[in-house]
């Protein structure tokens, strides 16, 4: 089971402003090059952010992986690419094992797992920015849309 | 014109003062505030001594007596023609000294017996107080080169510059005989040639004796025009003296109290309180808050019925009391009082805020 | 007409080479100035709608770019300036009154410069805060003059007083000239911190109710959403006469921008102007004063201080006595460089007195008078720093009001154009597009921050002068010296020149 | 207390998890007649066309089983059931007692029958030994052409692997489509079109009667209609049917499946079934019926590991959903995609020159079916949907609009759903 001080990242859509900052971090953090310039100037193919920004009218948020705790992604998945992480509880994709049956993306209801867009092969998702103190969307959202909390 | 320190401006000052009081009322001679203070040299330096003395004139206990300094001749002239207007003169004259070298006497020191011919209801509201008070205040604002030092009745201050010591043989204190003395010696810190400024300060028969320097004085002195009182000149210890005046003789706040008023208790001490308690002491703070004395002092404040000690919230400057058998002692050092009572009954250090009291009995 | 006149006041300078093409800045400027271009894939900016707020600078990840002011310069002319110049476009082009925001941005002698403060040294030991009390526990409201005492018990009631924690208040901005996510942070900071927020004109919103406490509930000329629930809400209540930005001027709150929630806390209909009337139509004169503060005493059974706020202006002083003696329990005093949402800018720039000798000639006059203990002073308008609180209290102010400041700690960049209501910001806007953009905790733990920041200042001045309760400053001139001002000055202001002793 | 599980699949697995989740001492016993620890079926066909090595087929670290201390009994067949000594008979004769039992023994291959079909060269396509027979004879054969029977998902997979190696296809589908389990004309259209220009033949509405062979190997299928086909491989792959000869004659109830309540057991107490051979409840029909699919084979060996050691849990029931990947065309359909009855509302979006294509199927304004093809981001949010009956008439239009997604939903469903979301104020 997961345990309780395992942080989770919760959205709040009444202070997202659409800015799309988490994006470009997620897409940076996730570049070879970790360096934001580079990232975006240097890098082909373009790096893909592991986060979807939600947009209607002037309602707004960031999702990325809830990181369920009975999560239908690991249940479905059927090569064992999808895992969860013992000490983060985080749920996390293995991009060499996956083959791309896309099993867990039929089966997220948030619908937060997309094909790599590069490879097409793979399944690319959030990883909490493992090894980071706080994940990067956070780190840089401007109005705590997005905050990192312990899980109730 | 030049400026006068003390006259036209503020100039801090450290110092040592002492108070003794017969609370019995038995009369004894200035030797004794004199050997006393004298042992507290080291705080002053020679430019400011004086003494009050409540009880040296019990053949005009009934009379207002006004100690006044002149610069000049014609200073007295004047005063003296506006006295008459409203006082008959019992008796006048120089106030007695002797010639000591290190004194260089350059004022006419004279004394006057008065009885004021005003009848309180000419002055509507004002009493007879009031309007002595008035009178000091028109002479000390208006008559120039002339200065009233006391003005109470049965008691007056003799002050100078120089060492308290030696003020108080140029004054022949050993020659009075009162039943409560402050002394004081006076460490300016720039040259003061003016005799007005050295402590006590005088109104009516309140006289006062401080060590400090008062932070708040602006406000508590516009606190005070309020109420007609002329800072004419600037020491906070006419400050002092003007809010005792206005607390206990106006507003009839007993000495307890506007020790709580001067010295007031912090918020935290207040919230700590019973309720009703809390009340009492948020309405006095609140209401009070521009008589707060704020910044390091330790004062001594006498009338004729009374001697209060005081200290300052936190207890910036040193005051040591003792007693012995009817005696009440306060001093900057404990030393002074040894000097003229080597076995005190108790002898104490009194908390910040918290005033020693003399009462008179009868 | 296509001929644009106006030169731009701006210039918006991106970075080429760092600009990544993130379109942050396309997404978050409500004035359209960053946009783009999908074929060439790059941002095209146009400097000339860019108003200057550098919401764009503060957010873009590879600091690409920069807001400067626009060198382009005219013939030099100190009498045809650069501003007078686009004023008198504008003017040409629109033929209407210029609004503006904010405070006067005009170089008036500010007087708190030119005041400095006295410490202690050697005959005084200087107080550290850090080891002893340091009191700014301000209590506002009508003071009794003496103590009564019968057998050591109080004989006097003591009229309902404001509990301050420290000598600062968050003045009168509407629900309305501000979003409701900021009157929400400003509520919760006064609660916070132990002062008191200011409703404005704009009335109560259904959710700032619970903070009744720390509330000043204000009553203007327009009366919007004033009723008793409203009256009864608040810790105090004040009747606004006038405002420094715009002495003798009411407001005007646009249709557009009374959405529904502002129409239900105003009381009005949904899209129609809110105007409040230059003068009270029941007050007249101030017997006409008199009675409304009474009613309002009454309505709320005189369980709340009734206070008074008016614009300095030149007969200060007697209009300050007189609403003392009509029964005010505390005058609000704005100065000259009080801000605004939106006033002409002829008015903001030209009529009213600096704060400073309002503060001086009032408290004088009122102690003149011995009424000085029936009222007390909240004096705003133009307070930046801790310095100029503490000015402000020893020229004789109880307290201050802090406007501008707040909104700057919440994240203004002072543009002055609140009155176009497309605040970057999310302040000075109720676009639900930008007022999302301010996160009430954020706001609340900022503001918190900044009181908190002047306080500690505060008791640290006050430390320096041997002062250890800030009542002991309140009017205490001495304190003050005036560094290069005329004797008229110091005499206005009682403050003696630097370098006379005391 | 033994737990005693037969087969090795996801539902073995999974059931090992839960119990170990509440029970760590009591034994395990899994036993399978395939000679390898743990492996992926799904993941046969990548192996066929090289696209994974044989280290990938085990889903699962080779600790698992010591980890969760599992006994393992590789290469034996369960043969018989002795219920009343509540006994498994291996097929050399061995018996394994048990407290608790899990029939997880999955599903075999349909063999139709078909004249000449026991020559060489002709391969059913559902174990990893099919897989490695298969590439084996292909190796040896020089296969050229290759023949798939049965135009499902596992026989189009089949075929991409064969393509993958370059071997020229025919698939024949005896239904009007390919893939018309699960797909309507449309997706199946577009799938046949990417099949064809890769280069191989889809035949509809046909199947094979005899084949030919050379010696004893294939060299030809003949049709329905006569035609003959050139061939040196033939893949059978008309379905697959529940494993359950283990239970015949016995007084567990089956139908084409065992038939499970909804915690896993059979009307047998002590003795579950799950997945690929059990008939579960489901959500759509609301009744009991085969679903074989690797998720609900998870989520059902889950279920009954849990009951098997104790902790009641419920099975809430599932729908037939499949996603694969075809000549690069993804693709995803969920619930029922192609109704008989008239009282369903149809929702479609069709990019003609794309080819992409998305439909919904609602009825009384809950969504019951999707099918994806090509444009597969996000589909989960409308399996959710399905699966909570989420009443869709709030926001129906912007079903299928570009953006949609949980934005779209109602504010107090998505607060709910992504959680953790607070409401300010």
């Amino acid at each position: 089971m997961v345990d309780k001080n395992q942080k989770r990242i919760i959205i709040r859509e009444e202070y997202c402003m659409g800015c799309r900052l988490c994006e470009v971090y997620c897409l940076v953090q996730h570049s070879k090059t970790k360096n934001i310039i580079k990232a975006y100037k240097g890098e082909y193919p373009k790096p893909q952010p592991r986060i979807i920004i939600e947009e209607k009218g002037y309602l707004s948020f960031a999702l990325q992986c809830r990181h369920c705790e009975d999560a239908s992604c690991l249940e479905a998945c059927i090569t064992g690419a999808m895992y969860r992480d013992k000490k983060t509880g985080a749920v996390l994709c293995n991009e060499d094992k996956c083959v791309g049956c896309w099993m867990c993306i039929m089966v997220c209801p948030f619908g937060v797992i997309q094909r790599n867009r590069t490879t097409k092969k793979v399944a690319s998702k959030c990883d909490l920015c493992l090894g980071e103190e706080i994940p990067v969307c956070i780190k840089n959202c401007p109005n705590e849309a997005i905050i990192f909390k312990e899980m109730e | 014109m030049r400026l006068e320190p003390d006259r036209d401006y503020r100039i801090p000052s450290a110092c040592g003062i002492i108070g003794i009081m017969s609370q019995n009322g038995e009369r004894f001679n200035g030797e004794l505030a004199i050997k006393a203070i004298s042992c507290m040299r080291e705080r002053s330096n020679g430019l400011g001594g004086g003494f009050s003395a409540y009880g040296i004139y019990p053949e005009y206990k009934d009379f207002w007596c006004f100690h006044l300094l002149y610069d000049k001749e014609n200073a007295k002239s004047s005063t003296e023609d506006y006295l008459k207007k409203f006082y008959t003169i019992k008796k006048d004259e120089p106030i007695p000294t002797r010639k000591i070298d290190k004194i260089q006497k350059r004022n006419i020191l004279w004394r006057y017996f008065l009885n004021s011919q005003i009848k309180p209801t000419d002055y509507t509201d004002k009493n007879e107080e009031d309007f002595v008070v008035d009178t000091v205040m028109f002479i000390n604002s208006k008559i120039e080169g002339a200065f009233v030092v006391s003005s109470g009745k049965n008691m007056g201050i003799f002050k100078g510059v120089g060492y308290p010591e030696d003020i108080g043989r140029f004054y022949c204190l050993e020659e009075y005989q009162g039943y409560l003395w402050t002394a004081h010696g006076r460490f300016p810190t720039n040259t003061v040639g003016w005799w007005g400024g050295a402590h006590p300060f005088g109104i009516l028969d309140w006289s006062v004796i401080h060590n400090g320097e008062i932070s708040s004085y602006g406000i508590n002195r516009r606190y005070l025009l309020n109420y007609g009182y002329q800072c004419t000149l600037f020491t906070d210890t006419e400050v002092i003296a003007y809010l005792f005046d206005l607390l206990h003789r106006k507003h009839k706040l007993n000495f307890e109290i506007i020790a709580k008023i001067l010295t007031s208790l912090f918020w935290e001490e207040i919230e700590r309180m019973p309720e009703e308690q809390k009340k009492f002491y948020l309405a006095l703070r609140i209401t009070y808050g521009s008589a707060l004395v704020n910044g390091p002092f330790a004062v001594v404040v006498a009338n004729s019925n009374t001697m209060v000690g005081l200290n300052d919230r936190l207890k910036l400057r040193p005051q040591v009391a003792a007693t012995k058998d009817n005696f009440v002692y306060i001093a900057s050092e404990e030393s002074a009082i040894r000097e003229i009572c080597p076995k005190p009954d108790r002898v104490w250090l009194p908390k910040a805020g918290e005033p020693v009291i003399g009462r008179l009995r009868n | 007409m296509t001929k644009k006149t106006a030169i731009s006041e701006f210039i918006v300078e991106r970075d080429k080479e760092k600009c990544i093409t993130c379109q942050v800045c396309c997404r978050m400027c409500a004035n359209d100035v960053h946009i783009h271009d999908i074929e060439t894939d790059e941002i095209i900016s146009d400097s000339n709608k860019c108003v200057g707020c550098h919401f764009c600078e503060t957010l873009c990840p590879t600091g690409a770019l920069v807001i400067k002011r626009n060198p382009s310069e005219l013939k030099i002319n100190a009498n045809w300036t650069k501003e007078i110049i686009n004023d008198i476009t504008k003017q040409a082009e629109t033929g209407g009154v210029l609004l503006t925001g904010m405070g006067c941005d005009k170089p008036y002698p500010i007087y708190f410069d030119h005041i400095v403060l006295n410490a202690s040294q050697v005959t005084n030991p200087s107080i550290d805060p850090l080891r002893e009390p340091m009191e700014l526990r301000t209590y506002l409201g009508r003071k009794p003059e003496k103590i009564e005492i019968k057998d050591s018990k109080l004989e006097i009631e003591i009229a309902p007083l404001l509990r301050l924690e420290t000598p600062i208040l968050f003045t009168a901005m509407s629900y309305g000239s501000i979003s409701l996510n900021a009157c929400i942070a400003l509520a919760r900071a006064a609660e916070e911190v132990g002062i008191l927020y200011n409703t404005g004109e704009g009335g109560l919103h259904k959710d700032l109710y619970k903070y009744g406490k720390n509330t000043i509930v204000q009553c203007a000329s327009g009366r919007f959403g004033v009723y008793k629930e409203y009256l009864e809400a608040g810790a105090a209540i004040e009747i606004k006469i006038g405002q420094g930005a715009k002495p003798g001027i009411g407001g005007h709150l646009p249709g557009e921008k009374v959405s529904e929630e502002i129409s239900q806390t105003r009381m009005i209909p949904v899209g129609t102007d809110a105007l409040s009337p230059a003068p009270h139509h029941d007050i007249y004169s101030i017997e006409d004063l008199r009675q409304l503060i009474f009613a309002l005493k009454e309505a709320t059974r005189y369980k709340k201080p009734v206070g008074v706020k008016i614009a300095a202006v030149h007969n200060i002083a007697p209009i300050a006595s007189g609403i003392v003696r009509a029964g005010a329990d505390f005058v609000a005093i704005d100065g000259l460089r009080g801000g605004t949402g939106a006033a002409p800018k002829v008015i903001r720039d030209n009529v009213g007195i600096p704060i400073e000798l309002a503060i001086a000639v009032v408290d004088q006059r009122l102690r003149e008078e011995r009424i000085r203990h029936q009222a007390s002073i909240i004096a705003g308008g133009g307070i930046r720093n801790s310095a100029d609180v503490i000015k402000a209290i020893a020229l004789g102010a109880d307290a201050v009001y802090i406007g501008t400041a707040a909104l700057v700690a919440m994240g203004c960049h002072v543009c002055q154009k609140c009155y176009t209501g497309k605040c970057n910001w999310g302040i000075a806007t109720q676009d639900p597009y930008l007022t999302k953009r301010l996160n009430p905790e954020i706001a609340k733990n900022r503001l918190v921050n900044l009181l908190r920041a002047w306080s500690l200042e505060i008791k640290e001045m006050l430390g320096g002068m041997g002062i250890n309760a800030i009542e002991s400053l309140r009017g205490n001139r001495d304190q003050l010296r005036g560094a290069g001002l005329s004797d008229t000055d110091l005499k206005l202001l009682g403050i003696k020149p630097a370098g006379e002793a005391w | 207390m033994n737990h005693v599980i037969i087969g090795n699949g996801p539902a073995a697995i999974s059931a090992v998890t839960a119990i170990r989740e509440v029970d760590l001492k009591n034994k395990i016993t899994i036993i399978s007649d395939e000679p390898y620890l743990n492996y992926s079926r799904p993941l046969i066909s990548y192996l066929l066309a090289k696209c994974i090595n044989r280290e990938r087929m085990p889903y699962l670290q080779s600790d698992f089983y010591k980890e969760n201390n599992v006994e393992l009994i590789l290469n034996k067949k369960a043969q018989e059931l002795d219920i009343n000594k509540k006994e498994v008979i291996l097929s050399d004769g061995k018996r394994i007692p048990f407290d608790r039992l899990l029939i997880a023994t999955g599903g075999t291959p349909i063999i139709s029958e078909i004249k000449g079909r026991d020559s060489e060269g002709v391969f059913t396509f559902t174990k990893w030994s099919d897989a490695e027979a298969i590439a084996h004879y292909i190796k040896t054969n020089k296969v050229k052409e290759a023949v798939i029977l049965g135009g499902g998902l596992i026989g189009l997979k089949a075929l991409e692997a064969l393509m993958e190696l370059k071997i020229k296809v025919t698939v024949i589908e005896l239904a009007d489509r390919i893939l018309a389990a699960t797909f309507d004309q449309q997706a199946s259209k577009i799938i046949k079109i990417a099949l064809e220009k890769k280069g191989c033949k889809v035949i509809t509405n046909n199947t094979i009667t005899q084949v030919k062979r050379q010696k004893a190997k294939i060299k030809s299928v003949v049709l329905k209609n006569k035609k003959e086909i050139k061939c040196e491989l033939l893949i059978v792959a008309v379905g697959v049917k529940p494993n359950i000869e283990l239970t015949q004659g016995t007084p567990i109830k089956i139908n084409k499946g065992i038939i499970v309540d909804n915690f896993m057991q059979t009307n047998i107490s002590d003795i579950y079934a799950a997945g690929d051979c059990c008939e579960a409840k489901d959500l759509l029909l609301e009744t009991n019926r085969l679903i074989a699919i690797w998720p609900n084979a998870t989520r059902q060996g889950k279920i009954a590991g849990y009951n098997m050691a104790g902790i009641k849990k419920e099975y809430q029931g599932s729908f037939q959903m499949n996603s694969v990947e075809l000549c690069g065309v993804p693709t995803i359909s969920v619930g029922i995609t192609t109704p008989q009855e008239k009282d369903y509302e149809i929702l479609k979006y069709l990019d003609e020159g794309k080819l992409v294509y998305k439909k919904l199927t609602l009825k009384n304004n809950k969504i019951i079916g999707a099918i994806f093809v090509r444009e597969i981001n996000r589909a989960g949010i409308y399996t959710g949907l399905i699966k909570d009956k989420v009443d869709v008439s709030s926001f129906k239009e912007h079903l299928l609009k570009e953006d949609f997604g949980l934005i779209s939903l109602p504010k107090e469903y998505r607060k709910h759903l992504v959680s953790g979301a607070e409401i300010e104020v």
